[in-house]
């Protein structure tokens, strides 16, 4: 494994989040991309594209997103992986619209704790019975979204049933069809409002990131999750719990996917179970555009961060590209990103920044890993 | 796993032919309700086999295949392209033909070169490089016909689907072609030990002369390729190439199939029979499910259940 | 309960693994305060009995006392925090985390709930010095060699104010000034009334620092003894299960030297750089010879070693094979060209642990064996039948995966791997490292024989005596460059450790104060 | 209406240089949707749902063919199946100063929020295919009308033609629509409530086909299996009936006779079939709306005033008219 241009670089360890969550050799790399892009669309797309009005919606919309990555970079980090989060956050949305009934606090605390139970048992699959993070969160991803197909019947037909006392009205409340409206008489849909003109769910990412940032960097459980990414078996021998770890980050990873859905049914109004198809490659490609790689033992939580914003200017960008006379289908945009992802990705691998030191010395098993094949730029 | 496989096949036909119960049917009947279930089973299966051992493959170098959906996609959209187009006209309808079944495969497989050497040479991740790919691609293929679904009927095409050669769908022989030229592939070439070689200690395996960006590569080629032939084919049998949804969450079938099938996605493990086998559960325990009735969203939560418990049985006896 | 200074009573365990026995009513007593030493020959089951005792593995037999108290440790960490603490054979630390996280995980200082770094980096710099190690703690271990990681594995056992450090091989990496320093720690360690159980296959280190030695074979204990009412060939003996005198020989098993006769040059090494650490390599490598590379940790030998297979590129200099230039850039092709390279990473570099010992073995010999890529069975149980009996490798079938065997037994396999390719040069790096006397013997054996039958080898040692007895020549390596050619009549252990330590000041190779530096990368 | 909404911006007295939110407060309460100015060409939003298949494809390119046709500028994005990703795609066509937007929505229900972001930004609405909640957004105050079909009424026609051509008796398999959309739940209540007065129809498997031939060929496949007296299929679109011609024709069955098949969409492949005798019938759903839409625009900057919803006039094709339409269908 070579070793990550980060930890090359840096002098002292600890001595601020700087090197541990915050600016790595990798999301230096992303962040000038990304300022890149961004004024590129400036110069070419003018204020329509730069003001206010555009970034703030832009990064509520991709606010959704930004929760997702920061829960799946933790699991990332473990070597895992989580393809459940679209699945969870979408019953997560539905949950949350039913729960909205009873006002922000309540709905938020409920959903986020049942995503995360959900995440736990990803996390129990993966930590306690062993089966693979891909097929583990791959059973969740179907279950749960077949739950959230479920969820209007549960609430409408199920639990009515199973409680006769309970008044009809009680259950039934906006749940149509296949869908399940907000109650818009309580303040569930604050969470989506503004708090001195910035909205909410802004605030919420940059609170969200500085906790990661720091967990990630200064505590005992992020420098755990790291070690056990780092190598396993050691990280069990040395007498870390890594069960516990493990099953730790896949909860976290549930709780963030579970803060997407109730961001998501505050936004719509109306949860649908069809909502947040293909987003958890979206999240999972925000953190590798990040720079962390998925074979795990490291990764930054704030170059995730700069992941998720680079991936939603690219979008933002495709909507303004269809704006002059000249426009892209929804077709090309497909191959634009595709693309573009390639590039980013083309920029951060080794292939571009390897400095050719073999890695001999480390005790990683070789296999997925990019980073330990001195060979291929060998000649 | 043969047990559980077989159980719910018996279960299967029984409850799926209650028709047939119903009437106190003859053994004739059963027969024939058993080969026609099974006749359907396995063209439907045969995709998604033909596609999980080339994810097998994959999986078993310790990669991963997101892209074959997409590859799929794109190959199907060519075919049409062909026997549609000025060739046919030019050159005759056999020489457009046999293009439209090679060329598309080609392309294919070039999709998975593309995916390899991006995993070699420039050591992308392969859940990254196929990522690419798999957003990519299906722009590829529908920006071919921007977007347009192209109908067509070309029975001498569409044999890969709808002939019946002694009575069983030519997508079964190939099914069963490219599983045994896998399993021999595993286990009677270097080839094969090569790729597990890789897939356990890809170091070691450098080490020890084992071409390892070569193998890893012609694995994503294989790949690729086997996801064309299944793409044509499900061009062939629905008569008109879908770029929006052919192939649509393949991988994720090929790679449930492959888990379930005993092959661990760490790499160093190739079973083929295996992969067989898992995709023919999951088919037949989705065909039990809709022929029964079960609601969609509820199969989904059955259907993650039994993966669930398969893969676990599968993780207890390699434990 | 036997004695009051009795810590640790394992009494009758047993392990069975799906087709072998690996412990069968097997014992170890071990005093407070004492070295205690356990020998055994490869797969005699010392790192299962460790195994067991830290609850890495559950016995299924036996009861362990410690402490007085029966114990039944559930995970390592369980154990860890009773009292016992563990260096594991295959080096286990995280190498993308830094030096002095590796050192302490799991204990991070911590200041309102955050991990202090000043303080951890502080205390990890302190721990290490104590075994001798000046190092920049806040790098990734990866960046440092084995030896250093085996060091930093070593400062992290005896920081948890155990009453037992259990260190299964600790010194198979280790150079001698490294194990001086490590004897330090233990007799250190000694002196505070912790006990030690030390699992090694160099003999002279446990009648060096053990009091008493427990002896394996086959998954029993044998005996235990003191230490100094035995002889090593009694020891040797015992453990091997052999007459005395059978065992009765010089230092190692090499052929002496003389007795061979060195043909045309197969390799000429000229002036070789590469951006690793190599800067400035000349050697030659004739047919029939033994070449020995010596050199201090981190002189660059294994980094010459792998230029020379293709591993790592090149950036100046030259590399001929008979006089051919080698421009391969690939070990494929020095494998095609008549090269062997065996590892000294056995775990990362050489096994796959997944696969069966047969495939293991023919693995570069694939392209022999098969023709149109078709494998030959034939030829494939052949060798490995061959193989399987001329280096007694001990395995329950060709067909078990070779994670199951036992560190001595994988390295046959490994050697196997190349000896069956017959090739004209072949390189060995540490080739008995962790290997039993036994076995070490044969291997030496092997070696020899190869050189008489024509095949030049390229042997990469720590261990002087091989050096000494074993090579035709020896280069010696410092800093990168080759420095020194020693023939046949210089060779001496004296010659040896002047040009390996010589210039740079640092140290020199009898001053262990100053020498311990000798690892500051 | 006084129009020009757009330019007079002085508002509110922040230093913020941001046009649409500023000038907000004028519309967001207003009585009416905001007011579209008189103007040779406009910049009008087109926001897609999704583009994967056929009715799609032809409903984006009628929109598009029309915009260029008239000359105006099309922005025009595709939300790809996601209400999220919508909404966001309507906040940045308001940020790119669209003088009207076209929203095909998601879902009935989700996008109504979006309309009120469009109408507090003084951009008027104009729905087609589906419409959006009225509790939250109402037609004529917070967006101009919504122009569409009726799914319910597509099943409830299918259903009919369905029981005339069976003389009131079948064995039904009905292939659903994708889950949870709203053309698959309304063509389901259309068609099972219509059914409902024949006792001798009788639906006995529903299962979704996802809107796709694949699918619905698979699916048609298993329940033909399970179900081998069934006599008619009822699909909720064009496509699926294609994949259940298959899947008889796999079955040895001749689709048309051995089972009837009825569907919605009227695609060119539907009347093809009806013409080759296969497919029974297929109520039509007309994706071309762009004429219809654009001409919506001009009359309401001339001030016209519109019902809360335009119907499309769906039109009915079965083996009497199908030849005559297959030259004008998609
Ligand atoms: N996980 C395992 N599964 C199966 N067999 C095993 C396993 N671990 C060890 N064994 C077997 O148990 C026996 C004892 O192995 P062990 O590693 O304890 O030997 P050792 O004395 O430490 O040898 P060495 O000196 O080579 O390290 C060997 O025959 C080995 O093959
Ligand atoms: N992966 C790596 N990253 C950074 N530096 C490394 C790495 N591997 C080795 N080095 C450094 O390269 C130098 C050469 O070490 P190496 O172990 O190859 O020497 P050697 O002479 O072969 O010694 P030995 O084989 O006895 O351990 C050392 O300074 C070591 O710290
Ligand atoms: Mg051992
Ligand atoms: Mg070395």
């Amino acid at each position: 494994m070579t070793a990550p241009a980060k930890e090359q670089q840096a002098k002292r360890p600890g001595r601020d989040l700087l090197r541990y969550g915050l600016l790595g050799g990798q999301s230096r790399l992303v962040f000038l991309i990304l300022i890149g892009v961004f004024a590129l669309g400036s110069i070419v797309f003018g204020s329509t594209f730069y003001g206010a009005y555009n970034l703030k919606t832009m990064l509520v919309y991709n606010s959704m997103f930004a929760f997702m990555a920061l829960g799946v970079t933790f699991v990332i980090i473990t070597g895992g992986i989580d393809l459940s989060i679209s699945s969870v956050a979408v019953l997560s949305s539905m949950l949350a619209a039913w729960f909205s009934r009873f006002g922000l606090l309540p709905a938020l605390f409920l959903t986020v704790l049942i995503a995360t139970l959900i995440g736990l048992f990803n996390g129990w699959m993966v930590g306690k019975l062993g089966i693979q993070p891909f097929i583990a969160t791959l059973i969740t991803f179907m279950a749960a979204r077949g739950l959230a197909l479920i969820a209007p019947k549960i609430f409408a037909i199920y639990l009515p049933a199973l409680f006769p006392n309970v008044p009809i009205e009680f259950w039934n409340a906006n749940v149509a069809d296949y869908s399940i409206g907000i109650d818009r008489t309580k303040n569930f849909q604050s969470i989506t409002g503004e708090i001195w003109g910035i909205p909410i769910p802004i605030i919420m990412i940059v609170v969200a990131y500085a906790i990661g940032a720091i967990v990630l960097g200064y505590s005992r459980f992020g420098r755990h999750t790291l070690a056990v990414g780092g190598n396993e078996e050691a990280s069990r021998l040395m007498g870390l719990p890594v069960v516990r770890i493990k099953m730790a980050v896949y909860a976290i990873s549930g709780g963030m996917a579970g803060l997407a859905g109730v961001i998501l049914a505050s936004r719509s109004g109306t949860a649908l179970p069809t909502e947040a198809v293909g987003w958890e490659l979206q999240a999972i490609s925000a953190v590798v555009v990040g720079g962390t790689l998925l074979t795990g033992g490291q990764g930054s939580v704030v170059a995730t961060l700069f992941g998720v914003l680079l991936l939603g200017l690219v979008f933002n960008i495709l909507n303004f590209i269809n704006a002059g006379g000249f426009s892209l289908t929804v077709y090309w945009q497909s191959v634009v990103r595709g693309v573009f992802l390639f590039l980013v990705v083309l920029l951060q691998s080794p292939w571009s920044t390897h400095r050719n030191r073999p890695s001999r010395n480390s005790q990683r098993p070789g296999s997925v890993s990019h980073g330990n094949s001195p060979n291929a730029s060998g000649s | 796993m043969l047990v559980v496989f077989n159980i719910i096949r018996i279960h299967n036909l029984i409850s799926n032919t209650p028709t047939f119960i119903e009437r106190g049917t003859v053994n004739v009947e059963y027969a024939r309700a058993l080969q026609q279930a099974l006749s359907v089973n396995l063209t439907q299966v045969a995709t998604i086999v033909i596609v999980g051992v080339g994810m097998t493959l994959v999986v078993a170098t310790g990669g991963i295949d997101l892209s074959v959906g997409a590859v799929m996609a794109i190959a199907g959209q060519i075919a049409p392209l062909i026997f549609l187009g000025p060739i046919a006209d030019r050159f005759g309808m056999g020489v457009a033909n046999f293009l439209a079944l090679t060329v598309p495969i080609a392309v294919a497989a070039g999709f998975g070169l593309m995916n390899g050497l991006m995993v070699t040479k420039l050591r992308f991740q392969p859940i990254i490089a196929t990522l690419v790919v798999f957003i990519g691609g299906r722009g590829i293929a529908q920006v071919l016909t921007n977007g347009y679904l192209q109908p067509f009927k070309n029975p001498s095409f569409q044999y890969i689907a709808l002939g019946r050669p002694l009575g069983i769908p030519t997508q079964v022989y190939i099914m069963f072609a490219v599983v045994l030229l896998a399993l021999f592939l595993v286990r009677r070439t270097a080839f094969g030990r090569y790729v597990l070689a890789i897939g356990g200690n890809e170091r070691a395996a450098r080490l020890a002369g084992v071409p390892v960006g070569r193998v890893k590569t012609l694995v994503y080629v294989i790949s690729g390729a086997l996801a064309g032939i299944a793409g044509l084919i499900v061009v062939a049998i629905n008569a008109a190439s879908d770029a929006n949804l052919n192939g649509m969450n393949m991988e994720l079938d090929a790679i449930a199939a492959t888990a379930v099938g005993g092959t661990p996605l760490t790499g160093g493990h190739a079973n083929i029979v295996g992969t067989l086998l898992g995709a023919l559960l999951i088919q037949l325990v989705r065909y039990s499910l809709i022929s029964i009735g079960v609601p969609y969203e509820f199969a989904l939560v059955v259907n993650a259940f039994i993966i669930l418990l398969a893969v676990y049985f599968q993780r207890q006896r390699a434990a | 309960m036997d004695s009051p200074d009795v810590l640790l009573q394992m009494r009758d365990i047993c392990k069975i693994f799906p087709g072998n026995v690996a412990l069968d009513n097997a014992s170890l007593e071990v005093r407070r305060g004492e070295v205690h030493a356990l020998v055994g020959q490869n797969g005699a089951g010392k790192s299962t009995m460790i195994k067991i005792l830290t609850g890495a593995y559950q016995r299924d037999g036996g009861s362990i006392l410690f402490d007085g108290r029966a114990v039944a440790f559930r995970s390592p960490a369980d154990a860890q925090h009773n009292g016992i603490s563990t260096i594991y054979q295959e080096i286990n630390l995280v190498p993308l985390r830094s030096v002095a996280e590796n050192i302490m995980l799991g204990k991070e200082p911590t200041r309102l709930g955050m991990i202090d770094w000043r303080k951890m980096n502080a205390t990890a710099g302190e721990l290490l010095r104590h075994v001798g190690i000046e190092v920049d703690v806040t790098r990734p271990l990866a960046e440092f060699n084995i030896a250093i990681q085996q060091m930093v594995a070593i400062a992290r056992a005896v920081s948890f104010k155990s009453q037992l450090v259990v260190m299964d091989e600790p010194t198979s990496s280790l150079d001698d000034q490294e194990v001086e320093t490590l004897f330090d720690t233990i007799r250190r360690l000694k002196a505070n009334g912790v006990a030690v159980i030390f699992i090694s296959h160099r003999l002279d280190e446990l009648f060096a620092i053990c009091d008493r030695v427990t002896i394996m074979r086959d998954g029993k204990t044998i005996e235990t003894r003191d230490v100094k009412n035995i002889r090593k060939l009694e020891l040797v003996s015992r453990m091997l299960g052999r007459e005395i005198g059978e065992v009765q020989r010089g230092a190692t098993s090499f052929t002496r030297a003389g007795e061979r006769t060195a043909g045309e040059t197969i390799l000429e090494v000229e002036g070789v750089e590469s951006d690793t650490i190599l800067r400035n390599v000349s050697l030659d490598v004739r047919q029939g010879e033994i070449i020995g590379l010596a050199g201090l940790l981190g002189a660059g030998r294994t980094e010459t070693a792998r230029a020379i297979f293709g591993a790592d590129p090149i950036t100046a200099g030259e590399i001929r094979l008979k006089g051919k230039l080698l421009r391969m850039g690939s070990p494929a092709n020095a494998i095609k060209a008549g090269i062997g390279y065996c590892s000294e990473d056995r775990k990362a570099e050489g096994i796959v642990p997944e696969l069966s010992v047969a495939d293991n073995m023919v693995l570069a010999a694939l392209p022999h064996i098969s023709r149109n890529g078709l494998v030959s069975a034939e030829k494939r149980r052949q060798i490995v039948e061959e193989f399987v009996r001329v280096l007694g490798i001990k395995t329950s079938s060709p067909d078990q995966p070779i994670r199951e065997l036992s560190g001595g037994n994988q390295q046959k396999v490994l050697l196997a791997r190349w000896l069956c390719l017959h090739p004209e040069l072949l390189i060995l790096d540490e080739p008995t490292r962790g290997i039993d006397v036994g076995a070490k013997g044969e291997i030496q054996k092997i070696v020899s024989q190869l050189a008489e039958n024509g095949v030049g080898v390229l042997m990469i040692t720590s261990e002087i005596e091989e050096l000494t007895e074993g090579s035709d020549r020896v280069f010696v390596m410092r800093d990168g460059a080759s420095v020194a050619e020693l023939t046949e009549g210089e060779i001496s252990q004296g010659a040896i450790m002047t040009a390996m330590a010589a210039e740079a000041g640092s140290h020199s190779a009898e001053g262990e104060g100053a020498g311990a530096q000798g690892a500051v990368v | 209406a006084p129009t020009a909404a757009p330019t007079q911006q002085q508002g509110s007295g922040e230093t913020q240089a941001q046009a649409q939110p500023a000038a907000a407060g004028n519309c967001k309460d207003s009585p009416t949707p905001p007011p579209l100015a008189k103007k040779d060409t406009y910049k009008v939003g087109f926001s897609q749902v999704e583009t994967n298949n056929p009715w799609r494809i032809a409903q984006t390119e009628s929109m598009k063919a029309e915009a260029a046709k008239r000359g105006w500028e099309l922005v025009y994005t595709d939300a790809g199946g996601s209400e999220a990703k919508q909404i966001a795609d309507i906040e940045s066509m308001i940020a790119q100063k669209v003088d009207l937007i076209f929203m095909a929505p998601r879902s009935e229900k989700p996008l109504a929020e979006a309309a009120l972001k469009a109408k507090a930004a003084c951009i008027p609405v104009i729905m087609l295919d589906r419409d959006v909640d009225h509790s939250i957004a109402a037609p004529g105050k917070d967006y101009v009308t919504m122009i569409g079909s009726d799914f319910v009424k597509e099943g409830e026609m299918a259903a009919e033609w369905l029981a005339k051509a069976t003389n009131n008796k079948a064995i039904i398999i009905e292939l659903e629509g994708t889950v949870g959309s709203s053309p698959a739940i309304d063509r389901k209540k259309g068609f099972d409530e219509a059914i409902k007065k024949y006792p001798d129809m009788k639906i006995v498997a529903s299962q979704t086909g996802d809107f796709a031939r694949d699918k619905g060929r698979q699916v048609a496949e298993t329940l033909l299996q399970a179900h081998p007296d069934a006599t008619a299929i009822y699909a909720h679109n064009d496509e699926m009936a294609m994949g259940a011609i298959a899947a008889l024709e796999a079955a040895g069955k001749v689709p048309g006779k051995d089972v009837i098949i009825v569907s919605i969409d009227g695609t060119k492949d539907a009347a093809q079939a009806i013409i080759d005798g296969k497919l029974g019938a297929t109520v039509e759903c007309n994706p071309k709306f762009g004429p219809k839409a654009f001409d919506t625009a001009i009359a309401y900057a001339n001030g016209e005033t519109f019902p809360a919803k335009i119907v499309n006039p769906d039109r009915f094709f079965d083996s009497t008219n199908a030849a005559a339409y297959l030259p004008e269908a998609y």
